[in-house]
């Protein structure tokens, strides 16, 4: 009888609080996004089921000696997000940028996004129930960048309590991708300017590509040390990738390492979903801004593309891949070549797209960097 | 903010003119020649072994 | 000539102790077994090794600081254990189950066989040179389960002191599992019953499939807590597996992944065969416990699928998948369909087997729940 | 161990009555259409890349 | 503005010192040699990539809590050199040298050039500005070895500041044997001893294969335990390959583990690569050391071979095939191969040389036992 | 260094003869029959099952 006592106050039922079921239900929603919408499914499964698990109760799988209390090492020590990063740069072709290397500066306006984020959110201090400080401010305008790994490194390093929050707003977003930036595309461009077609690229050299990496690292080391890690690691996938004598490391950063990584990282995101730190006014004010940020960054790139159109009228560029800045990559750069599409079905837009697109990784790394270097 | 942005500007713009420089550096130092990508010839001599053994078997079970 | 003296007193001629020089023997055993007699080759192999390894006089290869002192991190922490039952998961189709649900209560009733060894270590108490304490006893039982990471995380959590022998049973019993099961099989079954045709299994939606986990995980979270790392694990394996939408996951969780895991969890696991820790009475005592676990987890299997003929004498049951209830998957369900066979050769009924077989499995990781639950 | 066998018992039968639950919901709710469960388009073209080279060097090789 | 003055004091500019400037140059010469010279790089390039990311200022990407640093933790514990060992077992052929087992003489024969670089160290002393400890010269003469693991493994115990330099001397010499062995191997052979062809090889069975591991580890165990942490991994990756029954974890052994590690692996040899370490006379002191070395035991090798034809005039060796001794597989074993086709271009060496090749590897990993056992 | 190099010739000298032993006892006492190793049923089937899907494929494309 005492043991039938013991097995029943050891059951989840009898220690059931309403706010681990609702993050467990909260879990639940992020993996049918996942599965159902394929909502970035690489990532929010994992994060969605570390949510799962993580609240329940009695179990202590996200407890000091859990395993994802153990998982979560991986990513305070900012190793899983820069091998992802490495990953990411070994499946990158930078061939596109590097054959119009003005789209850099669309990837450039897109990071508007992050910085206009950190404005929103020290103003958002003003409502009452919020409270954000720079740290956690900066942390959140990163999701402007619409980039996983930048996201979840930046909150690693600034705002650890928001990390969860933050990580599901950024993968959310980047799912809604095609969704948020048409209406944003449509409303700033002229049916004109979306029937631009773009010269076809040149083709750019093994040599060029195999020397980028290293001009982007030793730019990074002389102006901005603070996103060396995050550029460096992109860089030593992408010259792995390239240099075309390492193949066998090259397959395995891009499937078996990244895999991995990939399951662990979300596992250990959503170890943070706990319900005190997630079921706050805090983490509403979190999706609001970052669904502002991303609104705003594409509409930032496609008005840029508009003002180069301006100053240089050779060479237009179709500024519908100007949306394609905010990195998510592929996606951002489908939605512009489907939206181009939808004017003229004969206007291939993707590869043109790809540029910007890149450049956006790149751009919010840096950005990533400039806010690590001044609120640090 | 406009500090931030400034920055990311001017690392991209940076990097545009560099891009650039390099491009037309490697176009005239090095012209790309027409070679494919070389492996190490163990990899090679190991895939082709692969290959071969999987067709055999596909032209064995096929001819049956 | 000092040199020489400091060099003879460093070799492990000049140190070799008997006990060493057995256990050395014991790792060879281990390794003859896997590769000659294929006995699970996948986990003996590495424990083998690792026994020899750790037993090299002077090497310290499994002491502090040695490699296998921090492979051992990897089970102390859970993780290793906790990965293999992802990849385990990823490995499961539910699908025979699924098709028909009531094979879980075989499954459930091979579980008999732990609970049957619990008392059986307890009682060996009474036998002199023995002695085991309740968590020590907990940990044998779960030999019974006939599943090798879950007997490995019981014991690290209970008895780490006994994995090396608890665990060198559980794949030493797997494997001989098709010279054990059939006596019983045959014993307790009549030639009628042996001859008895299944329905063929419904189909399953793949709908199905992918809610199970979710639904297992639940019922895991509400009831058994303890029990909740475990089927969680095994349940975001299977979830990849199933959800169709991140199949790079699933692929390296089934091979990669599974096969590094592995490789480290063998040679962690065998650096336990020390002989302080192995050559010891109550090792006798594990190994007898074991192979009575084993055959009483088989005939409660068959025994309890007769009972569900007599209940519900529509939809006939073989008896013979009983006996996959023990898990040691896909084995017993193989074995069970070559007695079967044996009788009538066009009766097939090794997918039936399956329906217990991984029922078997779930049922181990629960009884495994209720141990640590009640004993903990 | 009449009370661990129980809790095993217990669960077990739940999870039986769980799965019927399901079946017949799943069965009513959303009857299965003869779908192939489809995957990321970037995926499979690569499969199919690599396949068709595959295939090519096949019957190159088998051609000679 | 006071922003623009932090993030000035935060760039690589402000803060670059001239020997953080040497040294990524260093990196970028590695890379350069591991890209367009296709000098070993599976590891140079990470190592040359590496040494750029830890030299770049404020990034403190090796400094504690830094990428760099917990990588290195591999290094430190000994895993990452242990694992590559492995993986190379699980790559390693022993039947050449099965079928021929006196060719493991040549493999003796050619860590003279270890034991002579020793010496080279410690006389090294009597020059200003050189100063090595003998634990320093051990670490050193391993180079000699050829067997870049085998080196990381043991300057990681007796002389980890020099790790960096020993590295890179280990996989540069290794990458240079085509170039270094040929004019010695000419020097002291005569075209008639390079013309010598050898007996085709015997066939070696599957069941010898599969001993010679454990026979292997047990020698190991008996006569010098310090080398068993080396010699017993590689003997596991060589049963791993041999056994027939585990090929999915040879498999994963000889690609995607060895890959990450090789990554990991290269990256914290890297870190080791700081100016405050290399930049020094030592640095010159082990570069030419390594050369003499190689130069030493590849001259041994021959010498050695040429001996036991004078003992044994029937069954004659080419003495080309004493320089595969070295280690370095496969590259010295095709260089013997080359040197003797330019005498006879139907004469083919490169199984025969396989057997003093990987009898080198076996050798090497001895010779650090002992370096070991008598220096820590 | 005479130690050093004493002890790795012993040590391979040894290594030689007992090669050459337990290379004369597998030859009298297990003449090696000429066997094909074995694999596990399940991959050896897997395997199949996937060299199958792919010779389908190639069979189809090719005759379209
Ligand atoms: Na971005
Ligand atoms: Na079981
Ligand atoms: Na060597």
């Amino acid at each position: 009888m005492d043991a039938l006592m013991q097995l029943w106050a050891s059951t989840g039922l009898s220690n059931f609080q309403a706010d681990q079921a609702v993050m467990m239900a909260v879990g639940f929603g992020l993996l049918y996004l996942a599965i159902k919408k394929e909502f970035e499914p690489l990532l929010l499964l994992p994060i969605g089921f570390g949510a799962v698990l993580s609240n329940i109760p009695m179990a202590g799988i996200a407890e000091e000696g859990g395993l994802l209390s153990y998982l979560y090492l991986g990513i305070k020590s900012g190793i899983f997000p820069l091998l992802i990063f490495m990953g990411v740069g070994a499946m990158t072709d930078f061939g596109p940028m590097l054959a119009n290397p003005k789209t850099l500066l669309l990837g450039a306006a897109a990071q508007f996004g992050i910085f206009g984020t950190l404005f929103g959110a020290l103003a958002l201090n003003l409502i009452p129930g919020m409270s954000f400080t720079i740290k956690d401010a900066a942390a959140i305008a990163i999701i402007g960048g619409a980039d996983g790994p930048t996201s979840i490194y930046v909150a690693s390093k600034l705002a650890p309590e928001l990390l969860g929050a933050i990580a599901v707003a950024a993968y959310s977003y980047m799912a809604l991708v095609p969704l948020i930036q048409p209406p944003i595309m449509r409303a700033l461009t002229t049916p004109e300017e979306r029937l631009i077609e773009m010269a076809q690229l040149r083709h750019v050299s093994r040599l060029e590509k195999i020397i980028f990496p290293g001009v982007l690292l030793i730019l990074t080391a002389m102006l901005l040390p603070s996103a060396a890690p995050l550029i460096g690691m992109f860089c030593l996938g992408n010259l792995i990738r390239e240099c075309g004598v390492v193949d066998r490391l090259s397959k395995t950063a891009q499937n078996e390492m990244i895999n991995v990584v990939t399951i662990f990282l979300g596992l250990a995101v959503g170890s943070k979903l706990s319900a005190d730190q997630f079921l706050r006014t805090e983490t509403l004010g979190i999706l609001v801004l970052g669904a502002l940020a991303f609104s705003f960054g594409t509409a930032s790139g496609v008005l840029m593309a508009k003002l180069m159109n301006v100053i240089s009228p050779e060479n237009k560029i179709n500024p519908l891949i100007g949306a394609a800045g905010v990195s998510a990559v592929p996606m951002s750069a489908r939605v512009a070549n489907k939206v181009g599409q939808e004017s003229n079905p004969h206007n291939f837009l993707l590869m043109h797209a790809m540029g910007p697109n890149v450049a956006g990784v790149i751009g919010s790394a840096v950005a990533a960097g400039v806010l690590l270097a001044l609120v640090q | 903010m406009i500090i931030g942005m400034g920055i990311v500007y001017l690392f991209l713009a940076l990097l545009v003119w560099i891009i650039g420089v390099t491009a037309r550096l490697v176009g005239t130092m090095a012209p790309e020649p027409t070679q494919i990508a070389k492996r190490s010839s163990l990899e090679v001599e190991k895939e082709e072994a692969e290959l071969v053994a999987v067709i055999a078997t596909a032209v064995e079970r096929h001819s049956r």
